[in-house]
């Protein structure tokens, strides 16, 4: 008991002195994912709206393919994306690899499938007659789309944090194609697993600790603005 | 007597082997009230759905000023004429008001003439107390007002109107009838569904029976 | 760029010199640490600069194939074995590798193998079959991850293991296991450098590459690695300048 | 791009002639996780029935918790098992760490928090008139809570894939506390991270593809179930 | 005539800081049918969930027997003997059939009894032929009917309808109102609300009006 104890109080004492350091780590973190999750947001939500409205045949096929992509390990999108921008690789002229774009490419795909899986789950789930009712009041497409996106915005508010915990938790894309770079592409979770490597597991936890209570901060904030827009449940 | 504003030639739609409408025409003229009746399931909310454009039918034309043209083709244009009201409505989650107003941020009023317009519409629909009411909260006769209330306010040149009173107390529904009269009236066209046809008695122009999916008068 | 062995970059030695390099000749240099296959991988593909790693068939190989050039032998620790404080083998004080490993396996005692193609894993291999012993799963386990996590499953499992010299200081205050066999002239663990030839890849930084290697093996980044502590103890021994 | 060819082409030929050795890996991964995502949905589901039932205050803050969880990277979940499990820590008689079992504990952690989070954003979408109609139709609590699971059935198997496919793909509780050890618990992704460190990147893309196709298959199979069972859209 | 079932004592229900019901009382008799009116959000709606134990009055008090319980400690035990019937139909996904068919496995009934209940109810409702029909795709009225008869097979000691025709047909409407009066001759007590009192006229034993928060003989 005495091990575990100790740990925890070691973790917490590395929260409360965080240094300059720690905190560059954190914001890295935090810009890429980010970054990461509000540019694929938007297609990602689009494409589960296309999929249920477009209503084609084989789409129990491609949503299967959507969540069969969930379970690809990160370090496999990693590895794909580090052959394509490897120096001999077909875009290994752009320079991306080891770089903060890098990171946030490999991200982007990763919680692309995250956002048509759970998006589509939570776009088919409106009534009909949201689509019905705002087309025949003489809406635009685009404000239909919005008007059932806001009808579901609680399932989307849990695809979008669904994704967000995917890419920042992920490790294998970090690390395969950012390259753990200290003050450059070092983000929280590289950063736990080269403690963790070293066997500095007070610290590997402390971060993820971190990680974390900022999450929490960012989610209950979320939810806060959400309930202030209109009644959820 | 103007001529129709639209009219559709043929309609046809089948749902799993069972024809619900076949051939049916029907013509909409401005300033004119048609009053739909049929047992349960043959076929009302069907037809209306497809004038609006919300269902496909299997084939229809569309008659405008004299030329015949695909459902599919025109359909995108004339269906900002045209709006439906459900046979169970539906509210937007949010309040009342901003269910009133939803449609009129389409249209080209300004600013202010939609504050305006909102207002004179929740009072003649007696829903001004209500107004930040959730629509989420209201009783089933209250959701049905403000449905109505959110269609008739885009004054549109069709309203579609699906069981519009079926909930509706005896004061609203005579409420109703006579903003549907003043509707008549600015020259709108209007069709509505109902089992209870003596609602309608002095609105109506013409009355048709859906029977075995074609129209009687 | 450089790109080194996670065990290197554990140690906290380049911690203690890259900042000296830097400030000299104001190049600017990026640590990556990986796997020995994976640095060298990467030094093939031209994204790195630069690798340093512990593996010398691989780096004989790595240079042959044109992808290296100016391999310089920088430094060497050594490897030790370790195991249970209790010691069921017996092998305390052993300075023959081979025969402890033996001991080893005679008693078939739990054996903890870093299965990862790493520098420290192909001398393991090499010394097993000097032994002439084919380990079998009952009691050699292959756990395919990094010397420190290597040394604490070793901890967990009550078993023996091969790990280099570094890391074991690292980890010492946390395992309750016991230096057991060292002090072999198979044991040695030698480290290169290796530039990565800029003829394949015009983008490579080969003259911050060459500084590196430069500064590394001159008299003073030689001198800075023999001092080099840890725990109090002297780690690497340099072996560019020879005395 | 002849690097890339080639390394997929290497990896498809990995896949054809997949070796005895490949699949007991495979076997491994699937049991494992199907066990931990089998044996927490129950749980995780009614949990985020009663948050959603229970409707008492703080509900907002529960919930942006669990959401939080999601953001917890799979290390530091194994880390924190790893202090419990080992010999001097609180658990450690059980002499559970580098099993099977300490990796299914890890996993169902690890996938609670999705079941709970996506189960609460798939229920709270249900017809209040569903529970409403079915206890006054004098079904069972039970019984009702079934009914509005099938209602919501959609939703849930999002959330049971997306609880499935975070621990099918994480790595960082099996190689904690799995231990990655030959024939007893490797299983994918600890093969992948090890052939990925070996700079064996075909190996490791064909090892992901393995999983892919094969979680594609568990995929289609569960919709094509669901579809026979009733009407989804 | 024999004694009240429940009579229900003191019903209040306040929305927001409305006072929706205001000690409300009412004695359920078997073989008797009441008629409910009242306008638009008077609490018809509210006051029969309380009665069935869906909503939670703020203060009510039950008399069975004589004896006075608290509306919370006795609701679990006889709400099984109440059914509500939604102002809005709600189905189950599936087909008619299983909605039909939803409570009955809930019953003492053996396999083959409830079988030959539901193809009865099914046969009486005229739904026979819809019964492998999804729910979903069925017409407005059509639900009605179906959650109707889901609600009567059931055959609960009272049954609480809130506006059950109000979507069906006129041949629908008088069978279900011959079903009703032949339910209140087998005993069960029956609450109906209506904006259309005239439609059971001679069904209904006694009519209240509900107007701010009271009933009204
Ligand atoms: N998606 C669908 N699939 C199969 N059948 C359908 C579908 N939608 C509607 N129907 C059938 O089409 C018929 C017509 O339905 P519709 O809703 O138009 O009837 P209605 O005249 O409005 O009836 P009511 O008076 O009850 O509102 C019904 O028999 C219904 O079962
Ligand atoms: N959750 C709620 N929050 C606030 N007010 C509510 C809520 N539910 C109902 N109300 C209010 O309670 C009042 C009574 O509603 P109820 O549905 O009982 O009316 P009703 O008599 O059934 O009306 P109708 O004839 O339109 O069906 C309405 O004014 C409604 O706005
Ligand atoms: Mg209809
Ligand atoms: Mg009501």
């Amino acid at each position: 008991m005495n091990g575990l104890l100790l740990t925890t109080q070691q973790a917490l004492q590395l929260l409360l002195y965080g240094d300059a350091e720690l905190w560059s780590i954190v914001l890295l973190s935090f810009s890429v994912s980010l970054k990461a999750i509000l540019l694929t947001t938007p297609f990602g939500l689009l494409l589960a709206f296309g999929l249920h409205h477009g209503n084609f045949p084989g789409i129990r096929f491609i949503l299967a393919f959507f969540n069969s992509l969930l379970s690809v390990p990160t370090v496999v999108v990693g590895l794909f994306l580090y052959v394509l921008l490897t120096r001999q690789g077909p875009f290994g002229d752009l320079k991306l690899l080891f770089t903060q774009s890098a990171m946030v490419i490999g991200q982007m795909i990763l919680c692309f499938p995250v956002l048509v899986a759970l998006g589509y789950a939570a776009i088919q789930a409106a009534d009909r007659r949201v689509w019905e009712t705002s087309r025949t009041l003489g809406a635009p497409t685009w404000y239909t789309i919005l008007t059932i996106f806001y009808e579901v915005r609680f399932g989307l508010l849990a695809a979008v944090l669904t994704g967000f915990g995917r890419v920042i938790s992920e490790v294998g894309i970090s690390m395969m194609v950012g390259g753990n770079i200290m003050g450059y592409t070092r983000n929280i979770t590289t950063a736990i697993a080269l403690e963790t490597s070293k066997g500095e597991f007070a610290q590997g936890i402390a971060l993820g600790l971190v990680l974390l209570s900022l999450s929490f901060l960012l989610t209950a904030f979320l939810s806060y603005i959400q309930s202030k827009k209109g009644v959820i449940t | 007597m103007s001529g129709p504003l639209f009219v559709f030639h043929g309609i046809e739609k089948t749902f799993a082997e069972d024809e619900i409408l076949r051939k049916v025409d029907l013509s909409l003229y401005p300033a004119k009230c048609i009053l739909l009746t049929g047992k349960n399931g043959s076929g009302k909310t069907t037809l209306l759905k497809i004038i609006a454009g919300l269902e496909k039918p299997e084939k229809a034309e569309i008659e405008i000023s004299g030329k015949l043209h695909c459902w599919k083709k025109v359909m995108p244009i004339i269906r900002k004429e045209i709006i439906y009201l459900h046979q169970q409505a539906f509210l937007f989650s949010g309040t009342v008001e901003s269910n009133v107003a939803y449609g009129l941020r389409f249209t080209s009023l300004t600013r202010e003439q939609r504050r305006e317009s909102l207002k004179k519409a929740l009072e003649r629909s007696g829903l001004t107390d209500l107004a930040k009411q959730q629509a989420n909260t209201l009783s089933g006769g209250v959701q049905q007002r403000v449905a109505f209330t959110r269609a008739w306010i885009l004054k549109p040149k069709v309203l579609l109107l699906d069981e519009p009173v079926s909930n509706m107390d005896q004061e609203s529904r005579e409420k109703a009838c006579l903003l549907i009269q003043r509707m008549k009236s600015a020259g709108m066209s209007i069709v509505i569904t109902s089992h209870v046809p003596q609602y309608f008695d002095g609105l109506a122009d013409v009355q048709f029976d859906l029977v075995n999916g074609k129209l009687l008068q | 760029r450089l790109a080194t062995t996670t065990s290197t970059e554990n140690s906290g030695l380049l911690k203690v010199l890259i900042p000296y390099f830097e400030k000299q000749t104001g190049n600017v240099v990026h640590i990556l640490s990986f796997g020995t296959g994976q640095a060298l991988r990467m030094g093939q593909e031209g994204n790195v600069d630069v690798v340093l790693v512990h593996a010398p068939k691989d780096e004989m190989r790595f240079v042959d194939a044109g992808y290296g050039l100016n391999r310089r032998s920088l430094m060497f620790n050594d490897f030790v074995i370790v195991g249970p404080a209790n010691d069921p083998a017996n092998i305390l004080g052993e300075n023959n590798a081979v025969r402890s490993l033996q001991k080893i396996a005679r008693g078939k005692h739990l054996f903890v193998s870093r299965g990862d193609d790493s520098g420290t894993h192909k001398k393991e291999l090499y010394l097993w079959n000097k032994a002439n012993w084919e380990p079998e799963q009952l009691w050699y386990r292959e756990v395919g991850q990094g010397m420190g996590r290597v040394l604490q499953m070793a901890n967990e499992l009550r078993a023996y293991t091969i790990t280099d010299r570094g890391t074991w200081l690292v980890m010492r205050s946390k395992l309750s296991l016991k230096l057991l066999a060292e002090g072999d002239a198979e044991l040695y663990n030698p480290y290169s450098i290796i530039a990565v030839n800029p003829a394949r890849y015009p983008s490579i930084n080969y003259l911050g590459a060459m500084s590196l290697i430069a500064w590394l093996t001159s008299v003073e980044g030689q001198n800075r690695i023999r001092n080099f502590r840890l725990e109090g103890q002297p780690l690497f021994i340099p072996t560019a300048i020879k005395n």
